[in-house]
């Protein structure tokens, strides 16, 4: 087990490294510089603040410089914003986060009831409707659902506040709005799972032994059916909180997504940095624990790990 | 087992609907924020910062003018019309070239202390540092040896028309006459700023802005801040040490953030914004259409321009130029496409100055442009080269552009590719001078036609048309040191009858100001620079 | 009164417009602590007869046409075709114990040995956890896995094919059922290890006087351990009778086949007997005796359009009557 | 389920291959079949509908913009008086064309990969799996959008963009299939006979890897042409004045209130495509599982 | 005794590690021989390195050690060119005749395929005929050449693996399993066709099986394999009546309860 954390941290370290190399790269190759507005800048003042970034000194110089920063836990300061980036990051992960467990929580809630009765009643009326309302789930973009949402529950029924992210009913139709999308990609990655499974023998034998259905489910057919999905939840966390700005952007949530796409726009360098940094880290840490969780399911890969 | 199911099901609905009706009676936070005399509006997008010297934009603006207050404040329904602030009294000399402000005694920062003259000596101070890196530093250059302390020329801030004579009298010497001066000191880059706690929170030249944290922060305005969670909320509290903080009727505004327009609107109309400062033109429409009471709109002082390349053939030829002037029909642009109650241009500064009337020659003339067109030697667009009009990503752009190149292949017979780009590298391809056709657009900094005029003399960094006039910069350069109002309105007219001449950029319409407003809110008027003094502003509750 | 009395036995599978007769009117007894062979080819319909009689199969597309089964219990009768889904769920496991042809997949690989060999103690028992784990190891001692208070924590996969079978039979015999269902049990299991198996079943069958119904396709495994063997082609019952007897002196023209295919060092260098062609498609079921589908098979007319009826031969022993003649053994040398 | 039932002794009639089969067992799934002839019927309406339209995508006429949909309009007209329908048509041919190119960028890449790497096992296999692994880790997401901030609106940008987040999926899944396909017998008895591995690759592995391929690629294109919707949100979609599906939804998603049948119209469009090669990629599945070849 | 034809030395063959498991060693030094026109019965129980031996002697197996003899060439040495030119030399025949042929591919392109490792390949109607003469020699009809897989029965598909086997014109074939997944008429179908063929082309088997009665039957000697090594080898009869070592004893015993006399 610990070589293989060993493992899996040594890729995580070439992730990073790749990402920030990557994301420095392209963005040193785009025309454009976070310091230019509407209003254009005398050159004096541009040359101030470039010394004062430190963007006067060679690219490889800037590179070496943000990992050293890095090495101490600083991911410099915004060229845009008047906070460091740290400070920022600090600000709107948690935020990301809270809004992606639960987004993550409402598709689980939806994708692992609808798949499994999708499965047990394979073939027949409950499993077209459930899947027909997972596939309009897929098919209608977050950018549609979001306003009709906001419209029908906001506006037109003063149900939950428009958007804004400050009390507990501001958490309900961004999290259902972003839900929905995974939760019906996870009903069909769940009932393909379970349908795997209730094909398999094993059943037959817990069936042979004389037990009702509800035991035979939850002890026997969960657990390997729900495999795939625990294997999918990898891409959806990364999904999730790497795919939230739109949902974001439509509630006005201060999350790292916004963030991130306002950094990109304004050539904000170490923000862009910070953000991939953080998303890089998100998605091996969510691999991983996916990997563990899948390990910890079955044992024939824990042994296999071990 | 299925009954089980079935009964779970309707357990889980009753309980829904349960929910549901027993939510619906939830107070509209408009009206419980009315009661506590908190204004809820929009800001539009996140402020970068709101150090009044670093800051740029209207949603900076919007809160900065609750927080700080300059030498003078604007009037609430009046545009270019100021009333006393930190100075409760001022004076000039004959030619308006040095200005006397006499800063009220009871002028105090949110902590107690005195605002004093040298604040004022200080806060400019700062503003000129080069290291600063202030946007609005130009703003600054009517003082004295201002630019050329920010060029770095001079050392000595003492040679910077700016002096603190007493405690309470700060003197303001000027390059020129300068007749329109206070309503220039209404832009934010005029503000005092707390020197001393800038100093302490990481120095003068510091953009970190470690000062302007809730808790740190010290300013001199009707409001104090209480709480900013960026992209989120800025939220402002009544400053008890304001000198006319009993005339202040808000007990604090939130400003948020909010990007997207639509949901600005749903906001509004789910009862969490007394003021939705944007509204997008198909909402809008809509609400004229239903009468809505809450909406409000005026004229704003800005014009969308398209900005021509005249290094570039053929936009090298004033014919051609004039040609695709001509050959715009703004009315529709502004009825069918942004239908926003914009007005169609006809000059490049906009409608509402007082008493700058100069009528602009742009209007829609088909017939003359095709003419024109021929006689530059592309009869019916032939061999006319294939030109691209570049614009930042936006929806709205991408309408405009959309229309008015089909406005050119059809009356001109040229063609014009669309080219979406992305904000920053379209400021750099301009910058550089490589584009063809740009769109652009420019909102007033203060209330003078010379805040648009200015911007295309030669040696402005603003002019990326490449077009240079030396009558042009000579006009300009009379207009900034004309004493007498009227002849400098009629300087300011003989530049820019040149640049409509000369053409090198293609007025399309003016500006309008569209939004919404709760019938609780009082005292809140059109201002066209946008600029209203919060402690005009009141809330009535409904009962 | 026989343990299990199965009569006119019929199952169908309906398949996108297209009907199977997998199972068609098979009729046997069973008596308590006996041992009965059900010996037939893949396809003849022996497994699905299995599982029907424990309501195992996937219905829809499953369907039992007809039949009745009645097993006795403490409680009378019972018709195992008629009861609802909760009453024989009381008689899976308790009554019938059925093991299955591959160990590899039939035991559930996500779940403790202990969990899965308790848990019908705890169902139909309803004992403790600690007393059911308390008679798992006992029983997983009896089939003799060493160490098993230690392994009995383990998971599936960390054991071979014939320990997982051993794990099977013990999971089942913990139930005490009176009657238990192996399907192939050993077939997928190296030669060696099949016998301890068989063996091992065969002991503790007999030590609590429990019936079995032994299916395979080898009638070499059935000769020594089955007291009546049932063979069966095409879903239906060919011959029926004393395992010594059918073994001997087969009846029945398929049985004779059958045996007679069997490779065996006594026959070295002398082709086999290989009856051309394949069993018949049970989607069109064969109207009268399956046999003379079979290329090469002559005769048997009378059969031809009837299904050939079972008739007595001997004491206990029914053979399907047929005319056919089997093809000579020098025209089948060199199918 | 039954066992096995064996074929007849006489032969059926020949003919039915391997692919007759499949499309046997489509044409009975008629949810599938359903959904094949309405893509058909969306792909000629998007293809031919343009020409015989009368109306250009761009023809602009004032006097007619937000009409409600009528006989001479049956989508309506948008905000600049264009006939919404011819709109749709091209939009969809710039969709799905997307979606149909990023998803054979896909396909090249990750097939290519996948089995090369499956192919070749071993140290250099586990290593080119290891970079995917790697690569999967990576916030494409955020890439895509920094690729295309950054370097403008290509389609071409667009294509290898997306083709590029989606192959990592597609090399996985090909790696797993052709590794287990290479221990099969049958392509063993190939290497027994001497056949080089190009030929085995293309005539043993990958032909058997086509039905997964396939199915995967049927849920590629949706995905593509959400992720190009998703992208004209934030303004990073195809150049205007060309429409795409996921711009029209866009613009559509803005004037919900005013005019609802440019949001529902498209959007109707763009979900029943979704929806039919949804479930396309299901029925070929399962038309195309080797154990459903059994029954 | 002529010399043999397939000579197998100290075999060895080991497994690389894999994740937290120690290598095995599949084959600890094996030797055995088959003569030419005999059939060599190799009987041993799963695990028992049977399978890694046939497929070491077909070059799909990397080998750790020892060598493998075809007549005087050293078989396991040759360089890929070579190989080329001599792989039809030995063929074989799979276990699974599900798995052994490419569902995709006719029975025509698979026995096509088959044709081209042959040193001199028929081509056009040649190999038309060829191949159809193969087809009628395995008991399969003509048309079964522009079928697919899937439409054959299993002992058909072990039909045609056969022809696949034998008509590269091997000397030597390896046989794993030939008929265990078959069910017991097809089995003697089967055996038969392979006795007759191997008397007709004088060919060598190496017969791998778990069935001793199958063995007792065919085999004209036999090596009893257990672990990675041959316990016990020689003429089929005599190992078969008179077993030396404790496992075959016990291999026989297991079987010796299955059998029926009839």
């Amino acid at each position: 087990m610990g070589r293989y954390l060993l493992k899996r941290l040594l890729q995580a370290v070439v992730v990073w490294w790749a990402t920030i190399t990557i994301a420095f790269v392209m963005l040193k190759l785009t025309p454009g510089d976070p310091f230019s507005t509407e209003r254009a800048l005398s050159p004096q003042v541009l040359a101030q603040l470039e010394a004062h970034y430190g963007l006067d000194q060679p690219a490889w110089v800037q590179y070496l410089r943000y990992f050293e920063g890095l090495f101490h836990g600083d991911f410099g300061p915004s060229y845009t914003s008047t906070r460091s980036v740290n400070e920022i990051l600090g600000q709107t992960l948690p935020v990301s986060l809270e809004l992606g467990a639960w987004a993550l929580l409402v598709a689980l809630a939806i994708g692992l009831g609808a798949g499994t009765a999708a499965a047990l009643k394979h073939n027949r009326w409950p499993d077209y409707t459930v899947m027909s309302f997972a596939m309009l789930g897929i098919c209608l973009p977050t950018f549609v659902l979001g306003p009709i949402f906001q419209l029908l529950f906001g506006v037109q029924w003063r149900l939950l506040p428009v958007s804004g992210w400050f009390a507990a009913d501001h958490r309900i139709l961004p999290a259902i709005t972003l839900g929905l999308v995974y939760g019906a990609i996870i009903a069909r990655v769940t009932r393909g799972g379970m349908l795997e499974v209730l094909s398999q023998d094993f059943l037959k034998t817990a069936r042979a032994k004389g037990l009702p259905p509800m035991e035979i489910l939850l002890r026997h057919t969960l657990r390997g059916g729900l495999l795939p999905t625990v294997s999918y939840l990898g891409p959806a966390i990364a999904g999730i909180v790497s795919g939230s700005f739109v949902i974001e952007t439509i509630f006005q949530i201060p999350g790292l997504g916004r963030q991130f796409v306002q950094a990109a726009l304004n050539r904000d360098l170490t923000l862009v940095l910070g953000t991939v940094t953080v998303y890089a880290t998100l998605i091996t840490l969510a691999n991983l624990l996916v990997d563990l969780a899948v390990a910890w399911l079955d044992p024939r890969v824990r042994s296999h790990h071990a | 087992m299925r009954r089980r199911c079935r009964t779970a099901w309707c357990c889980l609905c009753l309980g829904l609907l349960v929910w549901l009706t027993g939510c619906g009676e939830r107070e509209a936070p408009v009206e419980r924020a009315a009661k506590e005399g908190i204004l809820l509006m929009d800001i539009g997008t996140e402020p970068k910062t709101l150090d009044p010297q670093l800051a740029t934009g209207q949603p900076a603006h919007r809160v900065i003018t609750a927080l700080f207050e300059g030498l003078v404040i604007p009037h609430p329904q009046r545009d270019g019309v100021v009333l006393p602030g930190v100075a409760d009294t001022w004076e000039h000399n004959e030619d308006a070239s040095v200005w006397t402000f006499h800063i009220r005694e009871n002028a105090r920062w949110s902590d107690g202390r005195s605002v004093t003259a040298s604040d004022f000596v200080r806060s400019y101070h700062r503003m000129l540092t080069p290291e600063l890196g202030a946007d609005f530093a130009t703003m600054l250059y009517r003082l004295e040896n201002a630019e050329a302390y920010h060029r770095g020329e001079i050392d000595d801030f003492r040679e910077v028309g700016v002096r603190a004579l007493d405690a309470h009298t700060l003197q303001l010497r000027l390059i020129g006459p300068t007749p329109y001066f206070l309503t220039m000191l209404n832009h934010y880059a005029w503000y005092p700023v707390p020197v001393q706690l800038i100093e302490s929170e990481g120095g003068l030249t510091d953009r970190s802005g470690d000062w302007l944290q809730p808790g740190t922060i010290v300013s001199n305005g009707p409001f104090v801040m209480e709480e900013w969670k960026p992209n989120s909320r800025i939220r402002v509290r009544k400053n008890p040490n304001y000198w006319d903080h009993a005339a202040v009727a808000l007990e604090g505004i939130d400003f948020m953030p909010i990007e997207d327009s639509n949901t600005a609107v749903r906001m509004f109309d789910g009862g969490e914004l007394h003021i939705a400062s944007t509204v997008p033109s198909a909402v809008f429409e809509q609400r004229v259409a239903q009468d809505d009471p809450h909406l409000r709109m005026g004229q704003q002082l800005g014009t969308y321009y398209y900005l021509l390349n005249v290094n570039q053939p053929p936009l090298d030829d004033v014919r051609v130029r004039q040609a695709l002037s001509l050959a715009i029909d703004r009315g529709v642009i502004v009825e069918q496409v942004t239908r926003g109650g914009e007005r169609p241009a006809h000059r490049f500064v906009p409608d509402g100055f007082r008493d700058y009337d100069y009528q602009g020659p742009v209007h829609f003339d088909p017939e003359r442009a095709r003419a024109l067109l021929a006689e530059a030697g592309y009869p019916q667009g032939q061999g006319f080269p294939p030109l691209t009009l570049t614009y930042n990503t936006l929806e709205g752009h991408q309408r405009i552009g959309e229309a008015i190149t089909h406005m050119w292949q059809e009356q001109l017979g040229i063609r014009v590719e669309l080219q979406n780009m992305e904000w920053k590298t379209f400021l750099e391809r301009k910058d550089q001078g490589d584009f063809q056709i740009g769109r652009s657009g420019w909102i007033a900094d203060y209330y003078d036609p010379l805040t648009f005029l200015e911007i295309m003399i030669s040696e402005s960094g603003n002019n990326d048309s490449g077009w240079e006039n030396a009558d042009y910069d000579a006009w300009i350069a009379q207009a900034m040191r004309e004493g007498d109002m009227a002849q400098r309105n009629q300087e300011m007219g003989e530049a820019e009858s040149i640049l409509m001449e000369d053409m090198p950029l293609i007025p399309i319409y003016f500006y309008s100001r569209r939004w919404l407003q709760d019938e609780r809110v009082q005292g809140w008027h059109h201002k066209m620079l946008d600029n209203h003094p919060y402690q005009f502003v009141s809330l009535r509750t409904s009962d | 009164m026989p343990l299990l009395d199965v009569q006119g036995l019929t199952t169908r599978f309906a398949m996108r417009g297209e009907t199977v007769h997998a199972v068609e009117d098979v009729s046997f007894v069973l008596e308590e602590g006996e041992v009965l062979g059900v010996v037939g080819e893949s396809g003849s319909g022996k497994s699905v007869m299995a599982s029907s009689l424990l309501r195992l199969l996937p219905m829809p597309p499953a369907q039992i046409a007809a039949g009745q089964a009645l097993l006795q219990t403490e409680s009378g009768p019972l018709d195992l075709l008629q009861l609802s889904e909760r009453e024989i769920r009381r008689v899976r496991g308790r009554e019938i114990g059925m093991i299955f042809q591959d160990p590899m997949t039939s035991l559930n690989p996500y779940l403790r040995l202990s969990t899965q060999l308790t848990e019908g103690l705890r169902r139909h028992y309803g004992l403790s956890k600690r007393a059911a784990i308390e008679q798992a190891i006992e029983a997983l001692e009896r089939v003799g896995i060493s160490d098993a208070a230690k392994r009995i924590h383990s998971h599936p996969h960390e054991f071979s094919g014939g320990m997982r079978q051993r794990v099977m039979i013990a999971m089942m015999l913990l139930l005490q059922p009176r009657l238990l269902i192996a399907d192939e049990p050993t077939t997928a299991l190296d030669v060696t290890v099949q016998r301890q198996i068989l063996d091992q079943l065969g002991a503790l069958c007999r030590d609590a006087r429990t019936a079995v119904l032994l299916i395979t396709h080898d009638l070499g495994v059935v000769a020594q351990r089955c007291h009546r063997v049932m063979v069966m082609y095409a879903g239906q019952v060919m011959e029926i009778g004393p395992s010594q007897v059918i073994c001997e002196a087969p009846r029945h023209p398929y049985t004779q086949a059958l045996l007679r295919a069997r490779p065996s060092a006594s026959l070295r260098g002398q082709p086999l007997y290989a009856l051309p062609g394949n069993p018949p498609d049970l989607r069109e079921p064969p109207v009268g005796d399956p046999l003379l589908l079979r290329p090469g098979v002559t005769g048997g007319d009378r059969w031809r359009t009837e299904r050939p009826p079972l008739e007595q031969v001997g004491a206990g022993h029914w053979v399907r009557a047929s005319e056919a003649v089997l093809p000579a053994w020098e025209e089948v040398r060199d199918a | 389920m039954p066992e096995q039932v064996p074929p007849t002794e006489k032969l059926p009639p020949p003919g039915r291959s391997y692919w007759g089969d499949a499309w046997s067992r489509l044409a009975r799934n008629r949810l599938a079949l359903i959904s094949l002839w309405v893509l058909v019927g969306i792909t000629l309406f998007c293809v031919v509908g343009p020409w015989l339209r009368g109306y250009g995508f761009n023809d602009q006429d004032y006097a007619r913009v937000f009409a409600d949909p009528s006989g001479a309009f049956p989508f309506g007209t948008d905000d600049l008086g264009r006939d919404q329908m011819v709109r749709i048509m091209v939009g969809g041919r710039v969709s799905l064309g997307i979606g149909l190119t990023a998803t054979a960028v896909t396909l090249i890449i990750g097939v290519l990969y996948g089995a090369v790497a499956g192919y070749a096992g071993g140290r250099l296999g586990a290593l080119m799996m290891r970079l995917v692994d790697v690569l999967y880790a990576m916030p494409f997401t955020i890439f895509v959008i920094m690729l295309l901030t950054f370097f403008g609106r290509n389609m071409w940008l667009l294509f290898v963009a997306i083709g590029a987040v989606e192959w990592l999926t597609m090399a996985r899944m090909v790696y797993g299939q052709v590794r287990s396909l290479k221990e099969r017998d049958f392509v063993l008895a190939a290497r027994m006979l001497g056949q080089p591995w190009y030929r085995i690759v293309w005539r043993h592995l990958l032909p058997n890897v086509l039905g997964v391929i396939v199915v995967y690629a049927t849920l590629t294109v949706p995905s593509v042409i959400l992720l190009e919707s998703f992208l004209s949100f934030l303004g990073l979609g195809v150049q205007a004045p060309r429409p795409s599906w996921g711009s029209l939804i866009k613009f559509g998603a803005d004037q919900m209130t005013t005019s609802p049948h440019l949001l529902i119209i498209p959007a109707l469009f763009f979900s029943v495509t979704l929806f039919c090669l949804n479930f396309l990629g299901d029925g070929l599945r399962d038309a195309l599982d080797p154990q459903s070849r059994r029954d | 005794m002529p010399d043999p034809r397939l000579r197998i030395e100290d075999l060895r063959v080991t497994f690389p590690a894999r994740a937290g498991r120690a290598p095995v060693e599949a084959l600890k030094g094996v030797s055995v021989e088959a003569y030419p026109g005999e059939v060599l019965g190799i009987v041993g129980e799963s695990g028992s390195g049977k399978s890694t031996l046939a497929r070491s002697v077909l070059h799909l197996q990397a080998i750790d050690g020892g060598r493998i003899w075809l007549d005087d060439t050293e078989w396991s040495t040759l360089v890929p060119a070579a190989l080329r030119r001599q792989r039809h030399a030995v063929q074989m025949v799979f276990q699974d005749p599900h798995a052994s042929l490419n569902p995709r591919l006719t029975i025509r392109e698979t026995l096509a395929e088959a044709l081209r490792c042959r040193p001199q390949r028929p081509r056009g109607k040649a190999a038309r005929q060829e191949i159809e003469g193969w087809l009628d020699r395995v008991g399969l009809p003509k048309d079964a050449a522009q079928r697919y897989p899937h439409e054959f029965s299993g002992g058909q598909r072990q039909r045609i693996a056969i022809a696949r086997a034998l008509i590269p014109q091997p000397q030597v074939v390896v046989a794993d399993e030939p008929v265990s997944a078959l069910d017991v008429s097809i089995q003697a179908q089967i055996l038969n066709l392979l006795e007759s063929l191997r008397q007709e082309l004088d060919l060598t088997f190496v017969f791998i099986t778990h069935d001793l009665e199958l063995v007792g039957y065919w085999a004209d000697r036999v090596a009893v394999m257990r672990r990675g090594e041959v316990v016990e080898q020689g003429d089929a009869e005599a190992v078969l009546q008179r077993p030396q070592h404790a496992y075959t004893q016990e291999l026989l015993a297991s079987a010796a309860d299955k059998r029926v006399r009839y």
